[in-house]
């Protein structure tokens, strides 16, 4: 009998060793993801409800929040997205530093919910790339915090060079976003 | 100076270094985890036992996250600035007196990096030129909300620099150096100078508060206003040095006071531990927890206490700081004269 | 005056201006209907002379099946001395959307009055900054004309059948 | 350069001497202090605040549109989501304006129950507008602190109806069950222990030195000009007018209530901030007075076009199926009429002016949102301040971008 023994991880491929490095890094991306709350409307309650003391957002080292779209990692967009305010939140999205993700929190958000009107637009993945969506009108603060965890396992197991392969760029210029290349 | 000696120098340095360096990471962690206890939450958790590799996790990400320089920004002036104000935040610790000194492999080693007898003033001077590092990246980021945090850091670091050199002056009146290792020996057992400069403290606590951009003296940052203030435009590990450098001037500043008037390295029945370098490794601990101690102090105020209005915080500081650190002043003149007389 | 009652208040503004019609719902709500010539001077003399000095709401209608007056602008005054509440209204033709503005009297009256401009079209003669509001300026109709869909007309994605329309 | 003229306050009393390079600010829409979307474009001398223009409409969501299309019984889920912060307000007043119109018997329990439950309703709203002043000055600790309470008020609400925020609770006639124990048991813990915490975070802001130094006379209006401005609420309290619907209008069985209605004098931050702290008292006072006296009775009102039979009632009698299926696919019939009814929603004067032409849905409503119309007075109010003072009276004002826009 003949054992072929497997080549070790990292040998090949996208350089030496290249694999630990992306779980290592991809570990500590997942537990930093620093959010940025873009809370229009009642999602936003909750998801104040969800940093405050009884559910407590920062066990995941999120509680850093921060306004600026240079600083985050993690766009949280939480509520109804209107037309009018459509291209802001592109714009918002187009600033973010990569690696970003995107979790859309309650119905408003993902699919436009009860509000299929002439000004609400529906669902926020017309004009960017959504990577969870978190049901619920609104959402139960558990509801938003799984959607959270979902976020940290797509972080670990992302690989660090995802971001440049051609299929991200691709999909990236289907939404009509500006490509660093 | 012989080889020797250098290479003591290059390794204490290089030890200050790190320690300074790995507690301001964890003091980043501390701060989440205190501002949670503040407020009944848990804090981070999930990253190793109790979340105790958190600061790594933030580290590791920050290092690997895209970084922007906006088209409109001075390329320079805002690689520049991040870089002023880690600079200018490791290197205030070189005067600091940790200890008297240790005894390793036959030698006397002094546990401080450089004894120079202006050593009050290195401090005070390397600490004005790090509002520079501020400045220069707010002003860099072509972005109002980072020239307002900037403008107001500027204004508030000067005003708040005065007070706290005349509440020094106080000290060194006393002292009769300007050397920080000797204030501190001056202060033996609990002869602290805390003791006969109450108001001194007081003025320098605060001031030092504002030199830290802590709350609430926050105004550079000011996130509920300014969005980031100063860093509003930085991404990825520019952003750490920021973060990185308010960790470690917090700190420094937390040792600068512990000299001055804690006492430094000092504490009562040090008389008793004859051994040189168990001496010097006890003061070094006594040092960390006078430090630490101060620290709490920061964070707690910091969780606490509303932050001012910009006018507000400059009607503090040019009207009542001021004249009190003046009135602190004559009053100390005049005890000496007394004294002397 | 400020002590009239809904009594005094209806004879004064009989008096002062015939062309309205008042009359009394089934709610207990005081109904005014008077013509766009004389509605400011009405909400001058109901303010500055009766103690309706609180402007509660501007909103519109639109009725498209009566001819002439298709649109309705409402406003609900509110005396606060006496608590006291007043509806007026002011009936429009499509072919001639305008009414006066009452900001100088009521500065509240801006926005409303704007909001009512947006979901009707409904011109208010002298307002310092009619806009739209609520939507976007290049909307190119008023939505809450009753012969618009609720829905946004160029969506692909739904399809009727499923929502039974 | 004529000489500025400053108040004691540190505001600029006189602004046409104003000589120097001005700036354009642009606040928002996603500025932090906004809580919620909407745009403030400043022209700023330095700090100072020149002028302001708003923009609003980001989240518009055509509640209006909406409500002309939908049965009676289901606006209510839409009026959730005006005043977020506070739903069930908005549903009990919706209903109540229904109820007008057709002219509905209500059993004094149901009032009672209502009330409570409204009240609760006002002070979840009051908790997140006063530590979200906290906040908005750096202190963040208050916030977490009512957020707990806020916690056992949402359990409240989810014993009664299920749903923590937009609540849609109650039906169109009352209530669709009655309060259950564990509810009650759940109340009187809640009143109990609430003004530990309340005291706590009073405690940290309200005699607070810098607090205090931030918040007076940021924001300042006066009761005339408030009225003038179309202000209810606490914020037209605030400026020294006393004018609260629960009292001049009682609905709901308000007149059986003693409660008191503070008013401020300045209209300033610190007197918003104080009104609604009062106000959060008061409220614990109806409360108990409304659960130590709810009377006996129907948990509904006698209107079978609108309150669905239970369901075992549905399987058994011929009468409850028809009822059941046509209040579900709204057929009811309404009489045509129109009804204007307000109610003291946690901002002020939420009113419903509803046109029924007898069909199934409402032919018209029309929402008087509070803060859509005290909101255009806030250029006013900060202009010649300066910009910490505009975000602070942005958060005292309590604009809830989901009310204001509709």
């Amino acid at each position: 009998m003949v054992n072929i023994v497997e080549q070790p991880e990292g040998h090949e491929g996208q350089g030496f060793f290249a694999t630990s490095m992306d779980k290592a890094i991809g570990l500590a991306r997942a537990n930093s993801l620093w959010p940025l709350p873009f809370a229009t409307s009642c999602c936003g309650i909750e998801f104040m409800a969800t940093m405050s003391a009884n559910y407590d957002l920062a066990r995941f080292g999120s509680e850093r929040l921060s306004f600026t779209p240079r600083q985050c990692d993690l766009l949280m967009v939480m509520g109804t997205i209107s037309k009018k305010l459509g291209p802001v939140l592109k714009q918002v999205y187009d600033q973010m530093a990569e690696p970003k993700w995107v979790l859309s929190v309650g119905a408003c958000a993902c699919t436009g919910g009860i509000f299929d009107t002439y000004s609400v637009l529906q669902g926020i993945d017309k004009i960017i790339p959504v990577d969870v969506y978190v049901p619920g009108c609104p959402p139960r603060p558990e509801q938003i915090i799984e959607g959270l965890m979902k976020i940290q396992e797509l972080a670990k197991n992302e690989s660090l060079r995802r971001r440049n392969s051609d299929e991200y760029q691709k999909m990236l210029e289907s939404y009509n976003i500006e490509t660093t290349k | 100076m012989d080889s020797a000696m250098m290479l003591e120098k290059l390794v204490l340095i290089l030890v200050i270094l790190a320690i300074t360096l790995v507690v301001a990471l964890y003091l980043t962690f501390g701060e989440r985890k205190i501002a949670a206890f503040f407020q009944d939450r848990l804090g981070p958790n999930r990253v190793g036992p109790f979340g105790l590799f958190q600061p790594f996790a933030d580290g590791g990400k920050l290092i690997f996250k895209e970084e922007i320089i906006p088209k409109n920004a001075e390329k320079w002036l805002f690689i520049l600035g991040p870089g002023v104000a880690m600079i200018v935040a490791t290197i205030t610790s070189a005067v600091i007196p940790w200890g008297t000194s240790i005894e390793l492999f036959g030698r006397t080693i002094a546990l401080q990096v450089a004894d120079i007898n202006i050593g009050v003033l290195y401090i005070v001077g390397i600490v004005s030129v790090g509002v520079y590092g501020i400045m220069i990246g707010g002003w860099a980021s072509n972005n109002k909300y980072s020239l307002y945090g900037a403008i107001r850091a500027s204004a508030q670091m000067i005003s708040y620099e005065l007070s706290m050199g005349l509440s020094l002056i106080a000290v060194i009146m006393m002292s009769g150096t300007l050397s920080l290792n000797e204030i501190v020996s001056q202060q033996p057992s609990w002869h602290w100078n805390i003791l006969y400069q109450p108001l001194g403290f007081l003025l320098f606590f605060v001031s030092a508060l504002a030199e830290c951009n802590r709350a609430p003296f926050d105004m550079a940052e000011c996130e509920t206003e300014l969005i980031g203030g100063y860093h509003t435009e930085y991404s990825s590990m520019k952003l750490g040095f920021y973060l990185f450098s308010e960790y470690i001037n917090m700190f420094i500043s937390c040792a600068v006071i512990s000299c001055i008037y804690l006492g430094g390295y000092n504490f009562p029945g040090m008389n008793y531990i004859t051994d040189p370098t168990w001496l010097g490794l006890t003061q070094v601990a006594v040092m960390f927890a006078k430090i630490l101690f101060l620290v709490f102090v920061f964070m707690w105020i910091r969780w606490t206490l509303p932050r001012f209005r910009y006018d507000q915080l400059m009607r503090l500081g040019w009207k009542s700081m001021i004249p009190l650190a003046l009135v602190n002043l004559v009053i100390t003149g005049l005890v000496i004269g007394i004294m002397k007389f | 005056m400020e002590n009239s009652t809904l009594q005094d208040i209806t004879s004064s503004i009989e008096s002062k201006f015939p062309d309205c019609t008042i009359s009394t719902d089934n709610y207990g709500m005081t109904n005014i209907v008077c013509s766009r010539e004389s509605i400011i001077d009405l909400v001058g003399h109901l303010k500055d002379d009766l103690g309706f000095g609180f402007l509660t709401d501007i909103c519109g209608a639109h009725y498209p099946l009566i001819e002439n007056q298709e649109f309705q602008v409402v406003y609900h005054l509110h005396n606060l001395y006496k608590n006291i509440r007043l509806r007026l209204k002011v009936n429009l033709a499509t072919v001639d959307l305008a009414i006066p503005t009452m900001v100088a009297l009521f500065p509240a009256a801006n926005w409303m009055e704007r909001e009512t401009f947006d979901f009707y079209g409904i011109q208010f003669e002298g307002h310092p900054d009619l806009r739209r509001i609520l939507n976007m300026d290049d909307m190119d109709y008023h939505p809450l004309r009753k012969e618009y869909a609720l829905e946004d007309e160029t969506r692909s994605d739904k399809k009727d059948s499923f929502f039974g329309r | 350069m004529s000489e500025l003229k400053i108040n004691q306050n540190g505001q600029l009393t006189s602004l046409d001497t104003v000589d120097g390079e001005i700036a354009t600010l642009n606040l928002g829409p996603t500025h932090p202090a906004t809580h919620g979307i909407f745009q403030n474009i400043l022209k700023v001398d330095g700090e100072r605040i020149i002028s302001a223009e708003p923009t609003v409409g980001y989240i518009h969501r055509a509640f209006e549109k909406l409500a002309e299309r939908r049965p009676y019984q289901q606006v209510t889920p839409i009026t959730d989501r005006l005043n977020y912060c506070s739903s069930p307000i908005n549903n009990m007043g919706w209903h109540m304006t229904v109820e007008k119109l057709i002219g509905a018997e209500i059993p004094k329990r149901v009032d009672y129950m209502r009330v409570i439950v409204m009240e609760l309703a006002r002070i979840a709203d009051h908790l997140v507008c006063n530590s979200v002043i906290g906040v908005d000055t750096g202190a963040l600790t208050g916030f977490t602190y009512v957020f707990q309470e806020r916690e056992k008020i949402y359990d409240l609400f989810e014993e009664i109806c299920g749903a923590r925020l937009t609540t849609n609770v109650g039906r169109i006639g009352g209530f669709d069950r009655d309060f259950s124990p564990v509810f009650l048991q759940k109340l009187d813990k809640f009143l109990k222990e609430f003004h530990i915490i309340f005291d706590d975070f009073t405690n940290l802001l309200e005699r607070n030195r810098i607090f205090m130094d931030r918040v007076i006379g940021a924001g300042p209006i006066t009761g005339e000009r408030a009225l003038s401005y179309g202000f209810t609420g606490p914020n037209l309290r605030a400026a020294g007018v006393d004018y609260d619907v629960r009292v001049i209008n009682p609905y709901c069985s308000y007149q059986d209530f003693e409660f008191d209605v503070p008013i401020g004098k300045d209209g300033d931050t610190y007197d918003r901030f104080l009104v609604r702290q009062e106000e959060i008292r008061q409220s614990l006072r109806i409360i108990h007075q409304a659960k130590d006296n709810i009377p006996a009775g129907n948990y509904h009102g006698d209107v079978p076009s609108f309150f669905l039979p239970p369901k075992e009632e549905v399987y058994r009698s011929m009468e409850a199926l028809i009822y059941h299926f046509k209040i579900t696919m709204g057929e009811t019939p309404i009489p045509a009429g129109e009804v204007y009814h307000s109610v003291e929603g946690a901002n002020g004067e939420l009113g419903y002016y509803l046109v029924s032409d007898g069909g199934r849905t409402p032919y018209r409503l029309h929402f008087r949102r509070p803060c859509f119309i005290y909101y255009q007075a806030y250029p006013e109010m900060i202009k010649g301040s300066v910009l910490s003072d505009a975000i602070l009276t942005m958060s005292s004002m309590n604009v809830i971008a989901g009310e204001l826009d509709a």
